[in-house]
């Protein structure tokens, strides 16, 4: 579904990723950890065409993307939910989520796309006539999932949902994501900080270090791998 | 006689507010300052005046045509020279557009000099006759000028709020990067939202074209009245615009007749001084 | 290190050391004409370089002044005091003018008036009205045209006999608050009730002060605009957009209700405004003033106004006074010009000097003022009548 | 001070010095002028190229200093050389005050409140007409009287731009100029290093704003008027102009630009007099979109090899 090879990008004159290749199958849960600072959203939102890559192509359902304008590529259904939400604050939650529908083809779905959104988040459909900016941090990350999902999107991009949430509304986010994952049949690549979490939900986990791929596998072996649990689960 | 002056300070303020909403969604959208958004006044004058004079066109044709040609020019300008701002990482934006507009308003201004010729000019009266609001006698020029700044106002409100441009833009005043993401093209919208801005000051200059005639430094004064409006309503609030052209236009009559006549046009800027400095985001405005 | 020097040297000296263009020397008397011609009331000074330009071609017909043609040079002051003395600085400077003409709105030239004086070369004032031009005694200002306080006085007996309680909106520049003092001094000392209020030159709205008058009680009947910057053709507009007129009569302090511009922006609603000036169709022009009428007419296909026949005057008397004195050295003329005896499109043309503060010194007085009202109009422009004296 | 800018100084001082010998009189007024721009537009560097404070109302100072001047002068008959010091501190005064004013605003807000402050600048000159003549102007003393006024009033404006030039350049070298820089490009940096950024941003903004009011002191006194046209938008628009042209934050930017446009005006005068305003302001655009370095760029993009000799010139 979605192939990455050899990219490298540069943040500010400073080179962020060095040649990260991967690839996602159709309908996988696949997460990308790492330490703060290891490139992780730039990757993202290079895939999402906020930034572009200096050398390296990507390419998404066989078509390479790299080069296209990020509303294009919001276009193709591939949906990036970024780390500080870019909610925004002087709209309605519901004026939100409709601007998650702004490409022209997904204009057509809106209800049905808001009912998943109001059946996985109950709260937001209490709140829907409130200003993105009154509400609380889960909340504000409920709807930048929401919004992501009104396009009706092929393949989400999460970056670190859960930075900085209470444990118990992390649990509400990560359960929503494997419904999206399991109902919705949508591919997520998703980045995380909480790796126990992250890996518990995932089926395969890439690990970034300093810009750099250094390791792969499926979620189980990366579990009991030793240098992560050296380095990131602390046993 | 205060009734007079408060029935003339909402006419020339619905006014002021339309030229303010302009900015107001200039900046919104493309977050820059524009200098030049007084000669698109001027312009869409002199349009309405030739579409008059030349062509003989009633001002229901008239002052549409001044609105299609600045919005013309208005998206001309944007995709030729400011257009940079957005297509290339620049250090300082803000910078680059304030002294760009302001090379584009002696451009225009000295351009019209020579394109329409130093002297004043008129269109012809676009309602003859007067009218009589609770006594008051005001020219239907002026009424005219009023009602339909106020209907322009209003349907960009409307725009705004109901279209999934108008929502388009709204988000890109609030969020850059999440209207990105969600499929907003900016460019083009930049280049939209420009025109239509143009297009309102145009309109404007076009209607008050017979009341205040013309000359190819006509825009001074309006540029400084929609800044002083977006000032006070808000950046990027157009309801915000439109409470603040009244109260800018209520204030300044009052002011003028009251005060000092000498001191007219101190009194806006001295309201724009201070809300800038303790009331930065304006009547209605976000932080 | 040394290319370097050269290079910051190569640069100064090419833009520096660039001749100026346009500054030949030729076989000819220079004749400079410094007036507004972009902004400021540039129409007005569309008028004057037409005048002169007209004045010496007919001189040149004839032979020119000293056995040389004469020649125009122009330059343009914004209406601007500061821009007005650089212009004039730089056209005496570079083009060794005889002398200047054409100079038009008083605050420019008070300004101006030092330079002439210090550069030695005689300037000549042909409807520049405040009283300080000749106050100061220069010996390098010729005054053809009128004076603030001659106009108010000759203006008073009709203001006095036909109404109480007038207005005075002027502008407040030396030729506005100049005539508007002086004015409202004399007709209170008749006992007139005055109402007078500035507003800055540039002012485009002057509505809050039309509301203030028409607050006024009692009401004025006759509001008296003194003013020459973009407001002359919008303050009858917008006097008469308020209700102000036409209850209330308005009297222009000068000729511009003939201009065309009055006549596109005020359209029928002109009619009955009443202006002051030195002409008239009672008025009897000298052979030389019909001669150059008709001249005008038939180039320019309009009318003059009335102080195009002064400045006509005024480049007659100089080419009257050059081939007199036989010198074109500015200095001489500036001498030469106190003789003057010139017979001139409305009148004998001397210059009077009175010893003693006061502005009459270089100046002409033969004037005879005339209110003219504006009574009907058709396609091409307004009817007149001579309603005073 | 480095040993190239002593150079440059001593080379304008010479051909300044030589010009009013072999140039034609009517470029003493031409390059007076230039004088005045530039000392002008050296001010409106410090505030926005050193300090990186976007001042719209940097017109307002000359105008504030040349009727200080030329009112003291008018009042209490103050001589035209004490005027520029009076002139330069009631302008640094305001600045001062404007400057703390503005303290909290950034971006384009700073340029709106400066811009207000500019026009209400105006408004009080125009309407307080008894006092400064209104639009009319007033008249000021001039330096010198006598025929030769006009060639000392031109060696003053040379010295007074010399002066600044001087200023500006032992400001960039000093601790002082490191300080504005630091609060031009990261403020939070500079903050945390301990830099008193409030305090350097009032010190640029009031030191430009008191070299404006020099100049306006220098131009009211060698014209032997003023008027409100000094403080006008379009002046404002030649500041920016010869600043973006010189290019900005150098040192020899605003001199650079103000004789370049200065006399470019002067020569297209002869044949395209009424046209210079236009002109210019193509060249401003075209500058602003094209060549964001000024003069340097334009160097550049002429010859690449040059323009590395100019860089090492003007920098090392």
């Amino acid at each position: 579904m979605l192939k990455i090879e050899n990219v490298n990008v540069f943040y500010d004159g400073l080179q962020a990723l060095y040649s990260v290749s991967l690839e996602i199958q159709v309908e996988e849960f696949v997460c990308i950890l790492g330490p703060n600072g290891a490139g992780k959203s730039t990757l993202l939102q290079t895939i999402a065409g906020m930034l572009a890559p200096k050398q390296g192509s990507i390419f998404f359902e066989n078509r390479p993307i790299h080069g296209l304008e990020s509303y294009n590529i919001a276009s193709l259904g591939l949906a990036l939910i970024p780390e500080e939400g870019w909610l925004y604050g002087q709209m309605s939650v519901e004026e939100n989520l409709l601007m998650g529908a702004y490409p022209k083809s997904a204009r057509k779905n809106i209800k049905r796309q808001m009912d998943f959104v109001f059946d996985l988040f109950p709260v937001l459909f209490d709140r829907k006539k409130q200003l993105a900016e009154t509400l609380s941090g889960g909340q504000r990350q409920m709807v930048a999932v929401g919004r992501g999902l009104m396009c009706n999107p092929k393949m989400l991009l999460l970056d670190e949902p859960s930075l900085g949430l209470a444990p118990i509304v992390i649990k509400d986010i990560l359960k929503a994501l494997v419904r999206i994952n399991k109902e919705e049949k949508t591919t997520i690549l998703l980045t995380e900080q909480n790796i126990f979490h992250a890996l518990k939900i995932s089926q395969r986990g890439y690990l970034l270090e300093n810009g750099k791929i250094f390791m792969q596998g499926a979620s189980k072996e990366l579990l009991g791998n030793k240098h992560i649990k050296k380095n990131y689960l602390g046993v | 006689m205060l009734l007079e002056l408060i029935i003339r300070g909402i006419t020339i303020g619905l006014v002021y507010a339309l030229m303010g909403v302009g900015l107001a969604l200039l900046n919104g959208v493309m977050r820059i300052i524009n200098f030049a958004h007084g000669e698109f006044y001027m312009i869409g004058g002199y349009m309405a005046y030739y579409a008059s004079t030349m062509l003989g066109f009633q001002f229901y044709f008239s002052v549409p045509t001044a609105m299609i040609i600045t919005f013309i020019l208005g998206a001309v300008v944007e995709k030729l020279l400011l257009s940079p701002i957005h297509t290339q990482e620049m250090e300082k934006p803000m910078d680059y557009a304030l002294i760009m507009t302001f090379g584009l308003l002696l451009f225009f201004r000295q351009l019209a000099i020579k394109v329409f010729g130093p002297f004043r000019h008129k269109p012809a009266d676009y309602i003859t006759s007067d009218v009589y609001i609770l006594g008051v006698k005001i020219s239907g020029n002026e009424v005219l000028a009023g009602a339909v700044s106020a209907i322009l106002v209003i349907g960009l409100a409307i725009f705004i709020k109901k279209t999934w441009r108008g929502r388009g833009w709204r988000a890109t005043t609030q969020s850059r990067q999440g209207a990105k993401i969600n499929g907003v093209d900016i460019g083009k919208e930049s280049w939209i939202a420009c025109g239509v801005a143009c297009a309102l000051a145009g309109a404007a200059g076009a209607l008050v074209a017979p009341i205040f005639t013309l000359s190819p430094t006509i825009g001074g004064s309006p540029l400084v009245k929609s800044y002083e409006v977006m000032a006070i309503g808000g950046l990027g609030s157009i309801a915000g615009s439109l409470v603040a052209g009244l109260m800018l236009g209520i204030t300044e009559t009052l002011g003028a007749f009251y005060i000092s006549s000498a001191y007219k046009d101190a009194i806006g800027f001295l309201m724009m001084g201070f809300f800038l400095l303790f009331r930065p985001q304006g009547l209605f405005g976000q932080k | 290190m040394k290319k370097s020097v050269l290079l910051t040297a190569f640069i100064f000296i090419l833009t520096v050391f660039l001749p100026p263009i346009g500054a030949m020397a030729g076989d000819t008397i220079k004749l400079g004409v410094v007036t507004p011609m972009s902004t400021g009331d540039f129409r007005s000074g569309k008028i004057n370089v037409q005048t002169v330009e007209l004045a010496v071609e007919q001189i040149n017909a004839q032979g020119g002044v000293l056995g040389k043609k004469l020649e125009v040079v122009t330059a343009d002051d914004e209406g601007k005091p500061a821009a007005g003395v650089i212009a004039l600085k730089r056209m005496i400077a570079k083009e060794k003018v005889s002398a200047v003409v054409g100079l038009w709105h008083s605050s420019v030239a008070v300004a101006q008036e030092k330079v002439a004086t210090q550069m030695q070369v005689p300037m000549m004032l042909h409807y520049s009205w405040t009283d300080d031009l000749t106050a100061g005694h220069s010996d390098y200002v010729y005054r053809v045209g009128p004076f603030n306080a001659e106009i108010a006085q000759l203006a008073l007996p009709y203001i006095d006999k036909n109404f109480k309680n007038i207005a005075i909106l002027y502008e407040t520049n030396a030729f506005g608050s100049g005539f508007a003092n002086y004015l409202e001094k004399i007709a209170k000392a008749k006992g007139l009730n005055v109402y007078s209020i500035g507003y800055p030159q540039e002012a485009t709205d002057l509505k809050p002060q039309l509301l203030q008058l028409k607050a006024k009680s009692p009401k004025p009947e006759l509001l008296v605009i003194a003013a020459v910057y973009e407001a002359t053709n919008l303050i009858p507009k917008q006097a008469l957009e308020i209700g102000l007129a036409p209850e209330m009569q308005i009297l222009c302090s000068w000729d511009w209700p003939t201009y065309p511009a009055f006549q596109e922006i005020l359209g029928d609603k002109g009619v009955g405004v009443t202006y002051a000036t030195f002409e008239s169709d009672k008025l009897k022009l000298s052979p030389l003033g019909e001669k150059f009428k008709k001249a005008y007419k038939a180039k320019y296909n309009v009318v003059p106004p009335v102080f195009a026949l002064f400045l006509y005057d005024e480049v007659m008397i100089l080419a009257e006074t050059m081939e007199r004195i036989k010198s074109s050295d500015p200095k001489d003329v500036a001498a030469g010009l106190k003789d003057t005896k010139f017979e001139g499109t409305t009148g004998l043309i001397t210059f009077e000097r009175q010893e003693g503060p006061g502005p009459i010194w270089n100046q002409w007085m033969g004037h005879q003022l005339f209110i003219n009202k504006l009574t009907a109009v058709d396609g091409k422009g307004y009817k007149r009548e001579q309603i005073y004296p | 001070m480095k040993k190239n800018e002593i150079i440059v100084a001593v080379t304008i001082i010479v051909l300044g010095l030589i010009a009013p010998k072999v140039l034609p009189s009517v470029w003493i007024t031409v390059l007076s002028m230039a004088f005045y721009y530039a000392i002008l537009t050296i001010g409106w560097n410090i505030i926005f190229g050193y300090t990186g404070l976007f001042s719209y109302g940097h017109a307002a100072f000359p105008a504030i200093g040349g009727y200080t001047s030329a009112l003291l002068a008018q009042h209490i008959g103050l001589s035209p050389f004490l005027g520029l010091l009076a002139g330069a501190f009631i302008a640094g005064l305001l600045g001062i005050v404007i400057g703390l004013l503005i303290l909290r605003v950034h971006g384009f807000y700073l340029c709106l409140v400066t811009w207000a402050f500019a026009e209400v600048v105006n408004v009080i000159i125009t309407a307080e007409h008894q006092i400064t003549g209104g639009t009319g102007g007033l008249l000021a003393p001039t330096f010198f009287s006598g025929p030769n006024a006009e060639l000392f009033g031109y060696f003053m404006g040379l010295g007074l731009m010399m002066f600044a030039f001087l200023i500006s350049i032992l400001l960039y070298h000093s601790r002082w100029g490191l300080n504005l820089f630091a609060v031009r490009d990261d403020i939070d940096a500079a903050e945390s290093m301990g830099i008193k950024t409030r305090f350097w941003k009032v010190f640029g903004f009031a030191f430009g704003c008191s070299l404006a009011g020099l100049a306006g002191a220098y131009f009211a006194h060698f014209l032997g008027l003023i008027d409100p046209g000094i403080g006008g938008l379009d002046q404002m628009g030649y500041v920016c102009l010869i600043v973006i042209i010189g290019g900005l934050g150098t040192v020899y930017g605003p001199i650079l630009g103000s004789f370049f446009v200065v006399i470019t005006k002067e020569l297209i005068s002869g044949y395209a007099s009424g046209y210079s305003l236009l002109i210019f302001s193509v060249i401003m655009i075209l500058a602003v979109r094209f060549l964001s370095g000024g003069f340097m760029e334009i160097i550049q993009v002429i010859s690449p090899r040059l323009n590395n000799r100019y860089l090492k010139f003007v920098n090392k």
